[in-house]
């Protein structure tokens, strides 16, 4: 279906990988790009750690007394799953590998405003990764990604200390990540990029910074609280000193329920990029997408109430929290709407990014709607703490953040890799991986309605069918995952070489060569026209 | 942005009038105004902070963007109290067919 | 017996509020199932109708259109307001137990559910209930937050340590459901399981009686309010150093600081537990504090005892 | 003096441009400050409005004298910094060394008085923490004469009492580490000011630091009426 570009002879053109050789190039780079390739590395390796919990747990799952670890190591196994998928991969990923590699490119700068604290980023990163692999290496936590107390600060004897110092310090990066793209985008635009010629992949960079910035600290003063109420044995959540648990619930889900959003809008923001490239369509209704982006990252902050409906919240507040959960999902309701909307009349091609798109599309929608049965207060009581919610949110950050995520790596693996990847291998694990997912993930709606608790190690009988589909849904997607780090790996060697442009897409980062050199543009860009500008007849030559 | 510069004449008023709320705020403490102590306190808190952003930190002469930002801030930290507060204060109100019963006090479930 | 029999698809409706939570969540799955066909087989349709001809196409400049941008803010924003107040109204009603419930109190403990009928008998992970009778739980956890659900009644509620929280149903069928823990609670959190045995009244007024026969709640409330010395002070005709009891459960109580407040359950726990924060009006705050003295279920035996208290004709209207 | 090329990074187009994206990072990243001094704001208004009389029973346990004298302190030390941050402006390095010294001073004076503040608790027995690694080493709550006279003269419950001294330590701790880091900051600026690194161009380390500074001026203009304050002394 697609070309493949003309042969073009490969002079030795210095570009930003073969700049410099030897670790101290990579452990001490302040570009940018490499600095993505970092991230790409390190969340690539909990992407894969976290995965083996997730199929261990599936395995264990086919027995209803539990085929294969102790109910306490299963108790180990999802929350190791839930904080690994959550903070070192979910978080990290689009913002600091397409974030960072892409947002000084996307806005014609020669990198993002403080190099070194992208660096230093990344560095925390690490840190943190490292207490948590030491907690599970030694042993473990069996908290729940959660940390509910007074189970965590009083009853639990796991590495509940080393795991919550290890978030505490990878929230941190997140910060930094999310004050750099703020700063760079407003003050290092290219002459002529206004707010509304920028990609929308920025708009939704930069409501997820908002979220980073404004969330993250009350999930670390929180971890620390919970820190100190375990060291001396007394605290604010502390029942017995008159101290509330839900006041800990209330301070997590402040920043929690908007993390989520981190997680959505940044592939939103990839699914908007890629429909419009491979439609060859301008976006339909420019502005509404950007705007929606914005509100979706605010009113995400007034929403966090509906995962404490039968925790003991006041009935009162309950009905509040419930009507802004309402409201928030008519922004991404608009986003869907449109994006649909962009392939009328435009020349739709099925390359394997735009197969991730329109997966992304259907699946956030299934997931964004089943949201609606935990906002609404008497379903929310029945459906609470069952696998409906489980599948609710693995349908949002699996089924459409990680789909974005690898369309996104797909779209821009050309320009990052100057490679070109073998495309009917790509599509065939993109139907791979969304066969899997749908196989695992649909069942486990089914079993929420009909009551089965999540984070059970064992259950009764009656579920095992549903659990069985489920498991073997698990191990087509764990296949389907392990797809493309091969054929990504391959084409990094012996890929043919990419043009600057492969896809045909407008947006200034195609305008450099691919892969870019370190200043990222020979001269600065001047931005003449909006984003997205396929249809203009003075199309600027390529 | 921050170019201008602030004559020390105007930051020593300032610092003069920051040292009198305090004084101030010190002595109403000692004064028996029922609840309005604590409104009275507040007051004199968000009069020095404001002091403070606008003339030593210089929001005053900088551009929309450093103000839209330091709004931002206090009032994200405004929805993060007000809405965990509506959740305490709000825990005795049952509900009756015919509406909310305020009783005035369910211990445990905060006044 | 085939594998697909042991597969519902539907949960049991065993109580009178499963029928309405059912209706919502039907509604719901329309509107995802709807949305999610429309999304899916617009883009299918798009995509092959629109298909891309040859590399140098030039699909028109469509900006965008204002009135579909109305129209799809409006209609969700529509849909979810009339789910929104469906599902709220629906949850205010099912939130208030009827006047004349049946009262068992609840007690979580890490990983076992303890059960206590105010005549005596005391179940571990079990519950017998009559059936057409509202039964009102009232419960409390003696260490993390565990959470009471029963899927076949749709009700859930999490038990918290110092604090009660109460839930309310009405069975319609008689027979034997699931009950879960639905908050994770630590090891054993999926053993804290167990069934509610609905019966006819005429069986449950037999188990009731065939069982165990221990003393009622009251009773050894009453053992326990000698015991512990309360009778000093709470006299039954008030010329003790306390108030007198008698009818004191549910009637307001007039404080030092001049807040006047329901004598509820909650009211008498935190009195038995922490009074000197609540002491009454024209009564010295003298009470000593009971807390580390009387175990979570001593603390409802005491309560069930002072209810008891000069209040004969008022005890729940037997069946 | 001419424009320090070594001053402008690669990245920026020109001085101003670096100077902006400064100070626009040093707000958003006291934005972050606020909302993580927030958490500990929204737990106090939470408890206090619901355990009042502990909280007033342990407001009046606190020295009010060290406290007013602290805010003075804090407030003398936000007056030099800002001078400091002028005197970098019209490029007089012998003046930022000069106030630059004088707010570190007035920096340790206010942790001085922080300290005797810390060791009066210690020694009243005021230390919220019930483990046993802090009974050996002195640290429980068990507040004697004159501290319990007060908690039954607001008709306090003890474990409220204590709930308010978690918060007492747990906001002064976290402001006082937020001083360190601060008075860290402002010695790398002495050395770096030594060696004349700054200009009347080129000054912005100097200018995010104080607005570093007055924000951790503007926390305790905000912790000292919230905790040493509560319902009046009368």
């Amino acid at each position: 279906m697609s070309t493949a570009p003309a042969e073009i002879s490969v002079e030795p053109r210095v570009h930003y990988l073969n700049v410099d050789y030897g670790i101290k190039s990579w452990l001490l780079t302040t570009d940018h790009k490499r600095i993505a390739m970092l991230y790409l590395a390190s969340i690539t390796f909990m992407f894969v750690i976290g995965g083996a919990f997730a199929v261990i747990m599936r395995l264990h799952l086919i027995e209803p007394t539990g085929a294969l670890v102790e109910p306490e190591t299963y108790n180990k196994l999802f929350t190791m799953h839930g904080i690994i998928m959550i903070f070192f991969f979910l978080i990290p990923s689009i913002p600091a590998v397409l974030g960072n590699f892409l947002v000084p490119l996307m806005i014609g700068a020669r990198d993002l405003a403080f190099p070194r604290i992208n660096l230093l980023s990344w560095y925390i990163y690490v840190v943190g990764a490292a207490f948590t692999m030491y907690a599970v290496v030694s042993g473990g936590v069996d908290t729940g990604w959660t940390f509910y107390t007074p189970y965590s600060s009083t009853y639990a004897n796991t590495h509940v200390m080393a795991t919550a110092l290890g978030v505490f310090i990878t929230g941190f990066s997140s910060i930094l990540t999310g004050l750099n793209f703020i700063v760079t985008i407003h003050k290092m635009r290219a002459p002529g990029m206004t707010w509304f010629r920028m990609p929308l992949f920025l708009w939704a960079i930069y409501a997820t910074s908002m979220i980073m910035i404004l969330g993250t600290p009350v999930l670390a003063i929180t971890i620390v609280l919970l820190a100190l109420e375990r060291l001396l044995h007394v605290g604010i959540f502390d029942p017995n000193l008159g101290g509330d648990p839900l006041l800990f619930q209330h301070m997590f889900w402040f920043y929690s329920h908007p993390a989520v959003y981190i997680m959505i809008l940044l592939g939103m923001g990839v699914v908007s990029e890629l429909v419009t490239c491979f439609s060859k369509k301008r976006i339909f209704g420019y502005s509404f997408v950007a705007f929606s982006s914005v509100s979706i990252a605010v009113l995400s902050f007034l929403v966090w109430g509906h995962h404490m409906f039968v925790t003991g919240q006041s009935i009162y507040a309950g009905l509040v929290f419930s009507l802004l959960s309402f409201l928030v999902a008519i922004p991404s309701a608009i986003k869907v709407f449109n994006w649909t909307a962009t392939l009328y009349k435009g020349s739709v091609s099925y390359q394997a990014p735009m197969l991730y798109a329109m997966g992304f599309i259907g699946l956030f929608t299934m997931g964004g709607l089943t949201g609606l049965f935990l906002a609404s207060l008497a379903t929310d009581v029945h459906l609470n703490g069952t696998y409906f919610i489980v599948a609710h949110f693995h349908y949002i950050m699996v089924g459409s953040a990680v789909m974005a995520y690898l369309g996104g790596i797909h779209f821009w693996w050309p320009k990052i890799t100057g490679r070109l990847y073998p495309d009917t291998w790509a599509r065939f694990a993109a139907l791979v991986i969304f066969i899997g997912f749908n196989l695992t993930f649909f069942p486990q709606f089914m079993l929420g309605y009909l009551g089965m608790p999540r984070r059970y190690a064992f259950y009764p009988q009656e579920f095992q069918v549903l659990n069985v589909m489920s498991s073997a849904g698990a191990s087509i997607l764990a296949v389907g995952y392990l797809i493309p780090l091969v054929y990504l790996f391959w084409s990094m060697r012996y890929g043919p070489v990419a043009s600057s442009n492969p896809w045909g897409a407008k947006g200034l980062e195609w305008q450099t060569s691919s892969p870019p050199p370190t200043d990222n543009f020979e001269e600065t860009p001047v931005v003449t026209e909006g984003a997205y500008a396929y249809s203009s007849e003075e199309a600027p030559v390529v | 942005m921050s170019q201008h510069i602030v004559s020390p004449k105007i930051y020593f008023l300032i610092f003069a009038a920051l040292f009198a709320l305090t004084a101030l705020t010190t002595g109403v403490a000692f004064i028996d105004l029922g609840p309005y102590n604590t409104v009275a306190a507040l007051a004199v808190a968000v009069t020095k902070a404001i002091l403070v952003i606008l003339f030593f930190m210089h929001v005053r002469y900088s551009p929309h963007l450093t103000r839209i930002v330091v709004a931002a801030g206090f009032f994200w930290l405004a929805i993060l109290i007000t809405l965990t507060l509506s959740d305490f204060r709000t825990r005795s109100w049952t509900p009756r067919p015919s509406g909310w019963e305020i009783s005035a006090f369910s211990p445990q479930d905060g006044r | 017996m085939p594998w697909w029999s042991g597969f519902p698809i539907h949960p049991e409706r065993g109580s009178t509020i499963a029928e309405g939570v059912d209706h919502l969540h039907y509604f719901l799955t329309a509107i995802t199932l709807i949305f999610t066909a429309i999304i899916f087989a617009t883009i299918f349709y798009f995509a092959v109708k629109y298909r891309r001809q040859s590399e140098n196409d030039k699909p028109p400049h469509i900006a965008g259109s204002l009135t579909l941008e109305i129209l799809w803010t409006l209609i969700p924003t529509l849909l979810a307001f009339v789910t929104f107040v469906w599902s709220a109204s629906l949850y205010f009603r099912n939130s208030r137990p009827p006047e004349a419930a049946l009262e068992i109190f609840v007690i979580g403990k890490q990983w076992m559910w303890q059960l206590q009928h105010p005549e005596g008998p005391r179940e571990i992970n079990e519950l017998h209930v009559p059936v057409g009778q509202p039964i009102k739980l009232t419960m409390i956890s003696q260490d993390v937050i565990h959470d009471f659900y029963v899927p076949a009644f749709r009700v859930k509620k999490d038990v918290l340590p110092g604090r009660y929280s109460s839930i309310w149903f009405q069975a319609t069928k008689t027979g034997k459901y699931h009950f879960f823990c639905a908050q994770y609670c630590g090891a054993q959190h999926a053993g804290m399981i167990g069934w509610v045995y609905v019966m006819t009244p005429v069986d449950y007024e037999e188990w009731l009686s065939g069982g165990v026969k221990g003393e009622s709640m009251a009773q050894a409330g009453g053992r326990l309010f000698g015991q512990l010395g309360c009778i000093t002070c709470h006299m039954p005709d008030g010329t003790g150093r306390g108030p007198s009891l008698e009818g004191l459960f549910g009637k307001p109580v007039q404080l030092q600081d001049g807040r006047t407040v329901p004598a509820d359950e909650a009211y008498l726990r935190e009195h038995i537990l922490n009074p000197r924060a609540l002491t009454v009006k024209g009564y010295p705050p003298i009470m000593p504090t009971f807390q580390g003295q009387v175990s979570e279920e001593q603390v409802l035996q005491l309560i069930a005892f002072v209810k008891s208290l000069g209040t004969e004709e008022r005890k729940p209207a037997k069946p | 003096m001419s424009e320090a090329p070594l001053a402008l990074a690669h990245q920026f187009d020109d001085l101003d441009q670096q100077h902006e994206a400064g100070s626009l990072g040093m707000w958003v990243f006291l934005v972050t400050e606020i909302m993580f001094f927030g958490g500990l704001f929204a737990g106090y208004t939470i408890y206090r409005s619901l355990y009042l009389e502990g909280f007033v029973a342990g407001s009046h346990i606190l020295n009010i004298k060290l406290g007013a004298t602290n805010t003075a302190v804090l407030i003398a030390s936000s007056f030099t910094m800002a001078m400091a941050v002028h005197s970098a402006q019209k490029g007089r390095r012998r003046a930022v060394m000069g106030f630059l010294l004088l707010t570190m001073l007035l920096g340790f004076t206010f942790l001085g008085i922080k300290c005797v503040e810390y060791h009066d608790k210690y020694v009243e027995h005021l230390i919220p923490c019930e483990s046993v690694a802090c009974s050996n080493l002195g640290l429980q709550f068990a507040p004697v004469e004159q501290a319990l006279q007060e908690i039954q003269k607001q008709h306090a419950q003890l474990a409220h009492v204590e709930l308010y001294f978690c918060f007492y330590f747990f906001m002064t701790g976290m402001h006082a580490l937020h001083m360190i880091i601060g008075i860290g900051i402002m010695t790398y600026l002495l050395l770096m000011a030594r060696r004349g690194k700054f200009n009347a161009q080129y000054y912005a380390p100097i200018e995010v630091a104080g607005l570093y500074w007055h924000f951790v001026d503007i926390v305790w203009i905000f912790l000292f009426p919230l905790l040493y304050l509560i319902g009046g002394r009368y």
